[in-house]
């Protein structure tokens, strides 16, 4: 049993099929990339997966407890955490505070009326918040206003944020998308080490495959909203099916 | 201090120091010189700057942090103006659980109306919080004061009349409203030479709610649901993927804003025991938006001082006439005089209006962040020619 | 400390207080000084002016206005004296109030109770005024009344025709000298008879706010003692601005008479889509269908244009009536102002007269006694012809005129012309009428302030 | 039956004014994002330039008549319109009738150039700004449109007739063998709205112009990198919208009286329209405008009004209410427009 079970998710769209059967099973601390060439669905099952769309079919379980029907904030609250293709951030607010919003998610919920204490004196949200940063290696930027931040840094704020709120899954969507190499690879860096120190799951959708054949432990291929193959990294690569649906797609 | 760091602590204290002595700073000019027109130190007038100030201060809680801009804020006014004079009617004079009913009776009908309106967001909230307001104002004006339910008085206002029951009226208490004993009209004229200044209770009794309420806010600003608010203007997305439910803080936000808007209404029915139904219209709400905007959006003091900016206006040009400026022109030859009189002849008077929309225009041109911006502007003129080489010293905006 | 209510910033005015100049309270003096609101001191007496100047009645505001500066004029011996000549009381001499001069000051009511309160106490608080005069609605009428009740000033009321201002909203200090709504319905009744018969179906149209509502009350009363039948009335929005709706059910509802209870913008509207609907050309039950606007304004025949031809309707007063007050407030306000005075106006200038005459004949500004000198004081010559402000609610009693639009007005200011003087004694009614709130109504006792 | 008709009349003839209106507004806010509080001035500007045109054409020299008398008694002036003069009585006298539809004439220039010059002078700043300060800056605006109306035209409405021609009731049943009367006028100005809209659809479907426009509404970044000039185009828009605003008001002047605030008794109602119909889409910004002209046309039947008191007065806004609960953008709107 995995940690998440996606059992024949499909989802239509008027005359479209998005998805189709969408079965997938995601292990236990391991990192699962979903890949495919563009319109294979994959964000239509990001999104199913997080509470954005409801798929017509099927089921989606996290740990044992259905997902489906539950709103964006109760699956987070659940144990899953998003990364966004670009990332969301709190762009108005300083970084020290877009760091601590996470850690108050997790200590208090979705909704707790904190009106008159300073947020300052919240010792132990504080500390957490700024070891993450340091963690993240953005100590020296806690004050800056997080829209003047570059993209990377951005991306690496959206990272800490997701990780500050300890998920026990975290979806990645296309994180290197736009990225120039550099930064692809302090990406890459930034989430071997992640999932190396941490007890977390991680399943990221993307379609570079530098960066899927860096990270993943198991792979999906996703064409035409239905799964081709599952495997590990090595029977992936010559899969002839695979080579067929990418180099078809490009032909 | 209170729980508020320095730079806090210090607006706070101005604040506090600004409205006690505002009988002081709002009277400059002698009584009787020709300047005395500009005075703004008289009760009703500086009563009405504290109660509009708290309402901005309220809507500035909704609007400022979360972004949410409300076109019918004037209806939590109207209700609990409303709410205030029937404990008028009903049991007496005292004002305390008139405001309290007014608070209470504005929460709820705040959480009504804003668990509905919050379901839509952008321009879409803004016109379904209109239309509450306007669908209140139409029925308070007419429907509810028919005569078998007159729940509203309709256009001449709701009042307290002789054969109401007030049950706890004592003997002997005038008709007015009072503070266990100490009516609001009641006014103590100092007159220092040529000066003269008034300090009225009805006053002092709204400053003390409002130096309170104000403390109240910056609280709220500086706190973790402040800065969940402002989190959910920046961005609602990550809002809920980081596991926050945009709609209970958002609520929270409005029904805190509509009990600010509720306690400003019932102190207007306590200092002037009447109710209104063009407090509940468009144009009120409008103009605690426009309040909102032109003292400066998101910040703690800028509402109240665009606030006090339009009432003063309304209040001050709107009485000046053509034998006031010609009497401070007698000092120009007549030709010249008429010719300046007829000058600034449309922007007086009736024409108040006119001046009022030009500064508007001005305001919004030249300073974008508001009057506050242009307060910050003028503070960092003075500083850097007073000191230039002091480059450590830098303010932090009136936030 | 000693706690006073109001202001007396004019206390400063004596010489003797001003010349302390020190920082000692003169709270004591001014306590002594003072036996009413805003005393007045010194060498002058200022009187408050509270019309709309912004809004859609800023025209009405302004004629008032220019009346009372008029009025200044002639008390302060300034002009030619106006209705000073023709007033029957001689109390004045156009030397100001009690040997003061006089002075104004002028507040925007906006139409709108809050801001009408907000400057009138301004004018109260700030600028020591001792009477407050005008206005053009009667909401605003009943709230500053209200207000200069607590205040202890005297207010008279501008142009309020609901009969809740001197009904069951009266004040000890206010009077109001314009008439009002039942005054229109039984003033209109006999000449709605003459002109149109005892039988006839009447439709009305009525503002949905309470002075549209008094005057329905009143017309449907004395309209239907005639034996008229009322087939519908219906109410409209205030905020209204095509009343296309409402007229079109006229059409087929049998009636052939529709009353517009409507005032300003809201009358100049439903009188233009009534016509546009061409009702004045139709025929019903054999007759000819006619249109009736209880309560006439210039402004409202200026605005409606050739549409109130042969409406008819009643007026507080007309600038055509050829009384010698009424002749001599013409020829003075025309000659400054380069036109004929309207209603409000007039009634505006007969007010701040009637308040300084009554300030000279009691001897003194205090309210108290300025009230006494004008309850049940008879007077002539400010153009209305014999008037009486009746003790009772502190109404004026005086002729009321029946007007119509004007077939072939020669300019634009005759285009209503008279079609009957009802007598005083005609539109008199029992200070406890039922429309007037009967025997609860009480004008409660007179306030001087402090 | 008839009764029902005509109500139906009537609310396509106020739906018609929304709808002018509201089209305007949502050409505004599509193009260039802004929301324009002086909108309602606009159409008030309009109608005041049918009152300017007739003033004008009314325009007279005075000579004395010393057989007649004014109010003060002196000798009474009679003026004279210099059209008479010029074209003679009967030629003059027919101007001076037909001044409404003549001063569409003057209208289109004159609201053009205010477009132009408000477009240029004050809201080209405010593209990028928040949309609390759009507000403010064109509330201001309208406030001094106003005023600077009524300084010179006063408060009191102005009645503006239409041509003698056009006075008068049609009887639209006498087809069908029944009695329909309605106002000629306002079957004009029903008819005249209907083209305006069709002309500005026809514009955007059918013109070059129009398409670039529509594409820049959908997508105004992928149209700026195309290399075209979109600014201009929405500059020029912002005029068409002034102009329809205009338009509108010239030809309401006759249905009631202009005075200055007419245009912020609109606004508001204009606003609702928009959000009804969905921000951003024309066609519904058209559909909201006459649904609910109609809706409160019925609301005030008295049938309604004795069912449920006082639901004429604030039709208008439960059915925004409704309409905006169960459908989150509107009648016709598209996602993502003025959400933030």
């Amino acid at each position: 049993m995995g940690i998440l079970e996606v059992k024949d998710v499909g989802k239509r769209f008027g005359g479209l099929q998005a998805l189709g059967d969408v079965n997938l099973s995601v292990k236990e601390n391991s990192v699962h990339a979903i890949i495919g060439p563009n319109g294979a669905g994959k964000s239509t099952l990001l999104n199913c997966l997080v509470g954005k769309l409801i798929p017509d079919t099927g089921s989606v379980m996290f740990d044992g407890q259905s997902v489906l029907g539950r709103s964006p904030h109760e699956i987070n609250q659940m144990g899953i955490s998003r990364v966004f293709q670009t990332p969301e951030i709190f762009g108005d607010l300083s970084v020290m505070e877009n760091m601590m919003i996470p850690c108050f998610a997790s200590r208090d919920g979705a909704f707790r009326m904190h009106a008159v204490k300073n947020m300052m004196t919240e010792k132990d949200i504080v500390e957490k918040a700024e070891a993450m940063l340091v963690d993240m290696n953005m100590a020296d930027k806690r004050h800056m206003h997080a829209d003047s931040m570059s993209r990377g840094d951005k991306r690496r704020l959206e990272i800490g944020m997701c990780l500050a709120q300890e998920p026990r899954l975290l979806l990645l969507d296309e994180p290197t998308a736009g990225m120039a190499r550099a930064d692809t690879n302090n990406t890459i860096d930034l989430l071997k080490q992640i999932s190396d120190e941490r007890d977390i799951t991680i399943a990221i959708i993307e379609h570079d495959m530098h960066v899927v054949f860096s990270l993943a432990q198991r792979i999906t291929v996703l064409a035409q909203g239905t799964p081709l193959v599952e495997d590990d990294p090595e029977n992936i690569k010559g899969h002839p099916k695979v080579r067929e649906a990418y180099l078809g797609e490009a032909a | 201090m209170l729980g508020l760091n320095k730079n806090d602590l210090t607006l706070l204290l101005v604040v506090a120091v600004l409205t006690l002595f505002a009988p002081f700073i709002l009277n400059p000019f002698p009584a009787d010189s020709a300047m005395a027109q500009f005075n703004a130190g008289y009760p009703d007038l500086m009563q009405r700057f504290i109660i509009f100030g708290i309402f901005a201060i309220g809507f500035n809680i909704l609007f400022g942090l979360t972004g949410y801009l409300s076109f019918g804020h004037a209806a939590f006014l109207g209700v609990g103006s409303y709410a205030a004079v029937w404990m008028f009617k009903l049991l007496s004079y005292n004002v305390v659980p008139a405001i309290g009913l007014a608070i209470i009776m504005a929460g709820l009908f705040s959480v009504l109306i804003g668990y509905v309106s919050l379901r839509r967001s952008g321009i879409y909230f803004s016109i379904l919080t209109l239309a509450f307001a306007q669908m209140s104002f139409a029925l308070a004006y007419s429907v509810l004061s028919n005569p078998k339910f007159n729940l509203t008085n309709g256009e001449t206002g709701l009042q307290v009349y002789k054969n109401d029951p007030q049950i706890f009226h004592g003997e002997g208490m005038q008709d007015f409203p009072h503070f266990f004993g100490i009516y609001m009209n009641s006014t103590h004229t100092m007159n220092v030479g040529a000066w003269s200044f008034d300090f009225n209770a009805g006053y002092y009794l709204c400053a003390i709610i409002m130096i309170a309420v104000f403390y109240l806010s910056i609280r709220i600003f500086r706190s973790p649901f402040g800065m969940m608010l402002r989190a959910i203007k920046s961005n609602q997305t990550r809002m809920s993927y980081t596991g926050l439910n945009p709609r209970p803080h958002t609520l929270a936000a409005f029904v805190i804003s509509g009990m600010y808007a509720g306690l400003a209404g019932g102190l207007m029915a306590a200092m002037d025991p009447l109710a209104g139904a063009e407090r509940m219209q468009w144009t009120a709400s409008g103009e605690v938006v426009l309040m909102t905007i032109l003292g400066g959006t998101g910040t703690l003091i800028g509402p109240v001082l665009g606030a006090g900016f339009i009432k003063y206006f309304e209040n001050i040009f709107s009485k000046i006439n053509d034998n006031i400026l010609h009497q401070w022109f007698a000092f120009l030859p007549d030709g010249i005089e008429d010719f300046v009189v007829f000058i600034i002849h449309p922007f007086i008077g009736k024409g108040w209006h006119l001046t009022l929309g030009i500064m508007f225009m001005l305001v919004v041109i030249f300073l974008p962040g508001g009057l506050v911006e242009g307060g910050q502007r003028i503070g960092k003129w003075i500083k850097s020619r007073g000191k230039s080489d002091d480059k450590t010293a830098t303010t932090e905006p009136a936030e | 400390m000693s706690k006073t209510n109001y202001t007396r910033r004019r206390v400063l005015k004596t010489g003797a207080v001003a010349g302390a100049g020190v920082a000692l309270p003169t709270i004591f003096t001014a306590q002594s000084a003072a036996a009413y609101t805003n005393e007045p001191t010194g060498s002058s007496v200022t009187l408050g002016f509270n019309v709309p100047q912004t809004g859609p009645y800023a025209d009405e505001g302004n004629d008032e206005l220019l009346a009372q500066q008029l009025a200044v004029e002639h008390l302060n011996g300034e002009g030619d004296g106006g209705c000073l000549n023709t007033f029957t009381s001689k109390a004045l001499k156009g030397n100001g109030i009690l040997g003061k001069k006089v002075e104004f000051v002028t507040g925007d009511t906006q139409t709108k109770s809050d801001a009408a309160r907000a400057s009138a106490k301004s004018m109260i608080e700030k600028d020591g005024a001792v009477m407050i005069n005008g206005g053009s609605s009667s909401g605003v009428a009943v709230a500053v009344q209200g207000l200069c009740q607590e205040a202890g000033v005297i207010f008279m009321a501008g142009l309020t025709h609901a009969n809740d201002t001197t009904g069951k909203d009266r004040k000890a200090n206010g009077f109001r000298h314009f008439f009002n709504a039942y005054m229109s319905g039984a003033a209109l009744a006999p000449v709605l008879a003459k002109e149109m018969g005892n039988d006839r179906n009447a439709y009305h149209l009525t503002a949905d706010y309470n002075w549209g509502w008094t005057q329905e009350e009143s017309i449907v009363a004395s309209t239907e003692a005639l034996g008229w039948n009322t087939v519908n009335t219906v109410k409209t929005p205030l905020a209204s601005t095509d009343f296309s709706s409402y007229i079109a059910p006229v059409l087929n509802s049998g009636a052939d008479t529709l009353v517009l209870n409507h005032y300003g913008g809201n009358m100049i509207n439903s009188l233009t889509n009534a016509v546009q609907f061409g009702l004045l050309d139709k025929v019903v039950n054999g007759k000819d269908f006619k249109i009736v606007v209880p309560l006439y304004s210039e402004l409202m025949a200026a605005g409606a244009g050739a549409n109130i031809k042969g409406v008819l309707g009643s007026m507080n007063y007309n600038w055509q009536l050829q009384n010698e007050g009424s002749k001599q407030f013409v020829k003075s306000f025309g000659e400054k102002y380069g036109k004929p005075p309207s209603n409000s106006a007039q009634t505006c200038y007969a007010q701040v007269l009637l308040y300084a005459d009554a300030c000279e004949r009691a001897g003194t500004f205090n309210p108290c006694g300025v009230a006494e000198a004008l309850e049940n004081f008879e007077f002539d010559g400010l153009g209305n012809g014999k008037t009486m402000y009746r003790k009772d609610d502190h109404q004026c009693f005086k002729d009321v005129l029946v007007v119509r639009g004007a077939e072939n007005p020669t300019n634009a200011y005759d285009t209503l012309e008279i079609v009957e003087i009802t007598p005083a004694e005609q539109v008199t009614y029992a200070p406890n009428h039922p429309m007037f709130g009967g025997d609860e109504a009480t004008l409660g006792t007179c306030n001087a302030g402090a | 039956m008839d009764a029902f008709i005509l109500q139906i009349l009537n609310g396509l003839d106020k739906g018609s004014a929304y709808a002018l209106i509201a089209l305007g507004l949502t050409l505004i806010f599509g193009t260039l994002g802004v929301v324009n509080f002086a909108h309602g001035a606009l159409f008030m500007i309009g109608a005041f330039c049918a009152v300017s045109l007739s003033k004008l054409l009314q325009l007279s020299y005075v000579t004395i008549d010393e057989t007649q008398k004014d109010f003060l008694g002196n000798p009474l002036k009679v003026e004279t319109p210099y059209v008479e003069s010029w074209f003679g009585p009967e030629v003059g006298a027919a101007i001076i009738d037909w001044s409404v539809p003549l001063s569409i004439l003057l209208a289109i220039p004159v609201m053009i150039l205010v477009g132009l010059i408000m477009e240029r002078g004050l809201i080209k700043h405010f593209y990028k700004r928040e949309h609390a300060d759009q507000i403010l800056v064109t509330f201001g605006l309208a406030i001094v449109l106003q005023e600077i109306v009524k300084y010179y035209f006063g408060a009191n409405p102005i009645q503006t007739p239409p041509p003698d021609a056009l006075l008068g009731v049609s009887n639209l049943g006498a087809w069908f063998g029944f009695e329909l009367p309605y106002p000629n006028w306002r079957i004009v100005y029903f008819c005249f709205s209907a083209l305006v809209i069709a002309g500005v659809f026809a514009f955007l479907q059918f013109t070059t112009f129009g398409m670039v426009v529509r594409a820049g509404m959908a997508d105004r970044e992928t149209v700026g990198l195309l290399g075209i000039d979109i600014d201009k185009r929405f500059t020029i828009m912002f005029a068409i919208a002034a102009c329809v605003a205009g338009l509108a008001g010239v030809m309401y002047a006759p249905i009631n009286p202009p005075n200055y605030h007419m245009g912020m008794d609109f606004l508001v109602l204009s606003f609702v329209v928009v959000v009804v119909g969905g921000m951003g889409s024309l066609p519904g910004a058209v559909l909201a405008g006459f649904m609910l002209g109609i809706l409160e046309s019925f609301a005030s039947t008295t049938w309604a009004t004795t069912t449920l008191p006082g639901i004429n007065q604030i039709i208008i806004y439960l059915v925004a209410i409704i309409v905006l609960l169960t459908r989150p953008r509107g009648l016709m709107g598209r996602k993502g427009v003025m959400e933030e």
